[in-house]
């Protein structure tokens, strides 16, 4: 069993508790999708591609109100140390939903009756905190897409190991740690959008790691936005 | 359209309500539906129990038997909670496979009792790596009138509660049941879900049908018997501002205290 | 091995060759369901729930001409003594079309056209005759229902044990017995529904048999029509 | 709507003709369309059949190999009989999964054979509880003009009676096939099915696929070589008096031993 | 290992390397279908039926500007040494397609807009070089529904066992030889329409070995013309 | 009905160009669009690579793991190449079981590298007839613009040859992996796959999607180091003359051997 953190608080990636691992954001990585990125975030390496808004099959779907927003999270059968069955699994489906109910308050939907927006992300290597690389991954090639957003949609997770509060889970921290917390938001708007909690935390620490949390989101928040204004409004000055 | 209006009236009914603290079937914010538990209901089950949450019904199954630990987890039993809504539950359920509802509902059962490490996983091996105990905790929701989150939950911890788990010996690498020896499961703790909606500015607990058909936002939250936060899933279309989910917090806590109160007694 | 009769006649529950196990039907025990009935009969615990008549979804099933009834018998993971996996197996495949064709000549069906009655039977805990008991109260749940119907539906099972010919075979019958005949009938009507046979019978013993079986139908109809007038005519008495 | 008005038309004629004891295609109520059986056919399988009852074409095959046997079954060899219905035999017949019709033809076609205990499954054990011998005899009708359950009733029995069981021998767990040593299934009786259709108050034998469009019920019953009655299940939206099902049972014993006959001369 | 080939050149089953197996055809054999045919090609044993043109089901996958070809390949649970299971496994899809589209250059679809030609291939016993015996098969079967028709399609593999290229690969010759070039042309418009090829070839043997294909070809095209003669032409002579 | 207009002045334009030995993105017949290999982008798996042949892009990861030999192929290790085209890959593209065109796709890939016996799987048995090492080798569509037979087939070579192969030692029937020590997977060859497409009269090499949309025939022809043709798979509506078959042949070695040059480099 690895030793998560060292007595002077050093995680066991070298990090301190309050650091992020490093994460890079390509825009527009993909000639067919309308919008698309690229997410290295630690070890995860992950793809997302969206659709739309176009029009919807099975026609059944289509709402006459407003367009609908479809998600699908899928990991590569290479991703993860032991080959992964491509069939999506029930983990897959469940992250799916949270994904896509995470960047639902985001996209102003209202203004596409009929249609629906599709984004789909490929995990190309796990790590721990996938769905909010995932995330991250996927709001930005929904601005990329050109799809109104109200905000766009920031996420990281923090969690407990070795007794103390830490931001942005790696993979051996979420499964040798004592909790792990997935956490979204909608950085202007300031709501929560996606949460989740897998582990023990006493109330004070449930506020501590919320707080720390969404102060992970805020850091992802800067890196989302230089990636897409690397794309959108600095193409001249390369 | 009908039905979007009507919604739309509803909910309007519903937040004019709320601002003076009450709720249509005149429940206070934080108050939950009458829980009624009885176990022992599917006798040939190893456990079992009915839960009626106001007018939602749920029904839980505990079989035990032997089987093969996970790769890796050899020093632990198996435990898995499953979750489905029958279609005689609701007339816009269907048969067919679960939809990414039905499956989030039975993922969130089951991480509520995983995490808080209900059971003692460590005291169901029979041979380790080799022959362990696993524990299957099938609900069924009969009758649909929203929070399924908890009342599963609810059923398939009175479930488990009631259950005796049999003893195996094992011969020659294959375990066979002893007769008539059976013990307590290894409970250590006593997880209490407790779901709450956001409508408007207002968190509900424990919300009905009609409630959940107008809520903004969903928050599920498993607290332990020694106060902790233990799971926790958020749900719906929209957000919760920081200082709600601290709220959402204490009020879990709260509520599951009182409810924890009722399992206590069937332990 | 069980012994399943004592010289006296007396079978391995107790019972004599022509007594049927404990039945108790409750009718309404369902809010969302349009009709329903719980029945426990024997060790069978089983709940049925109607809802229609409906429109029909997929809408090409439907019928201009009549309307269409169909069922679905189910059952739990924890009904039997190995779980069962839930998926439908295709024993409850066939039983589900046996019980929808036992209960087709009762229902007026022509009264509704281009709609669908749905009966859905699930089976809590099983018992034999499990698909009798299914069938009594899928026959009461739709009478709740308000459908109009021509008659009830009734039904029984008889079978051979140790050589007689026995009323309402018990699980330990049913698998250790050498025939096993459920049976049901429109018991006003005359007509029998629900015929299956497995097992080895003389021409003379079929023919008992299958009289001991509609013997038992009728004794099981005078129950069922007792939990329905408790209902619907007795609510003031209590 | 035309097809009902002209099944309607073509109801009222036969029952017409059921009046005066005739039938369209000229047999009496109690007759069976001509059975042709030619047994070998797939010489690479252990047994095959192809018969004809009329227009309706089946052919099956049997496969014999060692298995496992099912829990709690271990002094019992396997046998299963499935059934299909190629979507060249029948312009209504899409491929995909088995419909419900489908699989209630494989159970009843599987029934009659198990329940006459046709084949000593006993002799069928290599080693108790870990080694048996499968059986597996599939059915796949190529055209189909009604009464599938006898038509694939009557080739599972044909075949079966063709079959030669290779011999196995059981070295360290795993059975390996003895070449050359063949032997006869063991064979204790022959269940014939014979299937009938209630058209108003008349019960015809061997209806057609015109027949069953207008047929108010359907009855399949197995008997043996004892005269027993073995297996039965009754089909269709409509009932059948107490009499009619004497009379049925009577008519599947008497049908039933003419058609032996003709398997006797395959054994 | 069986010894493919003695010195002087004949085969396993006592053919030259030149030798087509015994193929025998028969017209018309299903009352049901449009369309049907028997083969015996070697130890293969096929039917092949047609139903069409006739309505597209599900209705979206009809075309408005033609007529649509669909192909079933299955084989029989009890067609292979080891029972196969009864679902279509990735290699039945497969030759489902190819020899939808060795079909597909023959059938003069554009008559028919809106409507599908069905074609269904059952392997009852299978041999080497079934995809070939099964459009041979198919071929006849469309001619017999009266589907019009460009030319027929004939199919025959060549191979390469013992070091030399060699007509009609049977079972052994398959499983154990170097290689194996399944071949359909139409006959009259001088045109490959299948081709695949398993195993080594030298260019030179490429060569080779698709003319020995193609002549085996022509040699099965004037038993499948034979065969539609006998049915179409000949029947007052018998 | 406008697309098919579209279509048809497409390729009238296309056929046009082609007359004068021009294509639309103004490659000659046999050349191939720009190929990029970047091998190692999955650092977890055991060997990786993303290649773009154009606007084609693929992404093909392999994972080594201890298995059991087939059944009657004891003496070989197991290699599996799979194909999936992603749904972000192509608008047109959905979730769900695979098509018939993508099982065609992942079935020749897994020829090519298969008929050309590339690995040499008798070095991956561990123990004869009880456990080998398998290598799944799974390709990713990302991007599609045309000829993804080629595209998945050289991301699956390139992965392949990157690879390292974990050494296992086995107990007691138990294969464990030993840690630190790993070697180079034994390749005996380099499988190189040309596509072409046929429009017309003319054979033209590695099509886009908008050649594609416009084709008659497709030929994929897999060459092995030697000079040798190993695998070949017509695909399309119409068919190809046996004189074209044989140029097809000889543009796929001369195409094949300046490729394969690029993969020698990765050795």
């Amino acid at each position: 069993m690895t030793q998560l953190m060292t007595e002077d608080g050093i995680r066991c990636d070298g990090r301190k508790t309050d650091d992020l691992r490093n994460i890079s954001i390509k825009v527009g990585v993909l000639k067919n999708a309308d919008g698309s990125a690229y997410i290295e975030f630690g070890q995860n390496k992950i793809l997302a591609g969206v659709f739309g808004p176009r029009d919807v099959h099975p026609k059944h779907m289509a709402n006459q109100d407003t367009g609908i927003l479809r998600c699908r999270y899928h990991m590569s059968p290479f991703s993860v140390t032991e080959r992964k069955n491509p069939a999506p699994s029930r983990r897959e489906i469940e992250i799916s939903k949270v994904i896509k109910e995470a960047l639902e308050p985001a996209v102003i939907l209202k203004d596409f009756p009929r249609t629906v927006i599709d984004v789909f992300v490929e995990v190309l290597q796990a790590d721990g905190g996938s769905r909010c690389a995932a995330l991250d991954a996927a709001a930005v090639a929904l601005a990329d897409a050109g799809i109104p957003m109200r905000d766009l949609v920031s996420a990281c997770a923090a969690g407990k190991v070795a007794d103390r509060i830490v931001l942005d889970i790696n993979n051996e921290e979420d499964q040798e740690g004592q909790a792990d917390m997935p956490v979204a938001i909608m950085p202007n708007v300031g709501k929560v959008t996606l949460m989740q909690l897998d582990g023990v935390l006493t109330p004070e620490e449930y506020k501590s790691c919320l707080q720390t949390a969404i102060g992970g989101c805020k850091r992802v928040y800067e890196i989302q936005r230089k990636a897409l204004m690397e794309k959108y409004f600095q193409t001249g000055e390369q | 359209m009908e039905s979007l209006i009507i919604d739309q009236l509803k909910r309007e009914r519903i937040i004019e309500l709320l601002k003076s603290g009450k709720r249509i079937d005149g429940r206070s914010l934080d108050e939950q539906r009458p829980l009624q538990i009885e176990t022992g209901v599917i006798p040939k089950a190893n456990g079992s129990a009915r839960i009626k949450l106001g007018n939602t019904e749920v029904i839980t199954g505990v079989k035990i038997q032997p089987d093969k630990p996970f790769p890796d987890l050899g020093d632990k039993g198996i435990l898995i909670c499953t979750a489905e809504i029958l279609p005689l539950a609701d007339p816009h359920v269907e048969p067919g496979p679960p939809t990414e509802d039905v499956i989030e509902l039975a993922r969130v059962v089951d991480r509520g009792i995983r995490e808080t490490e209900m059971i003692d996983l460590h005291q169901l091996v029979l041979i380790e790596d080799k022959s362990v105990i696993g524990i299957f905790i099938d609900s069924s929701v009969i009758d649909a009138d929203g929070n399924l989150f908890d009342a599963c939950s609810y059923a398939s911890v009175a479930a488990l509660l009631s259950c005796t788990v049999p003893k195996y010996e094992v011969k020659d690498d294959i375990p066979s049941l002893v007769e008539g020896v059976t013990s307590k499961p290894p409970v250590t703790t006593l997880p209490i879900s407790v779901t709450m909606a956001r409508i408007g500015d207002y968190i509900i607990v424990d919300p009905t049908s009609e409630e959940e058909a107008c809520m903004d936002a969903r928050m599920t939250i498993t607290t332990n018997s020694a106060g902790n936060i233990c799971a926790l899933q958020k749900g719906g279309s929209e957000g919760f501002t920081p200082e709600q989910l601290i709220q959402c917090s204490e009020i879990a806590l709260q509520v599951g205290t009182k409810i924890r109160k009722q399992f206590e007694q069937l332990k």
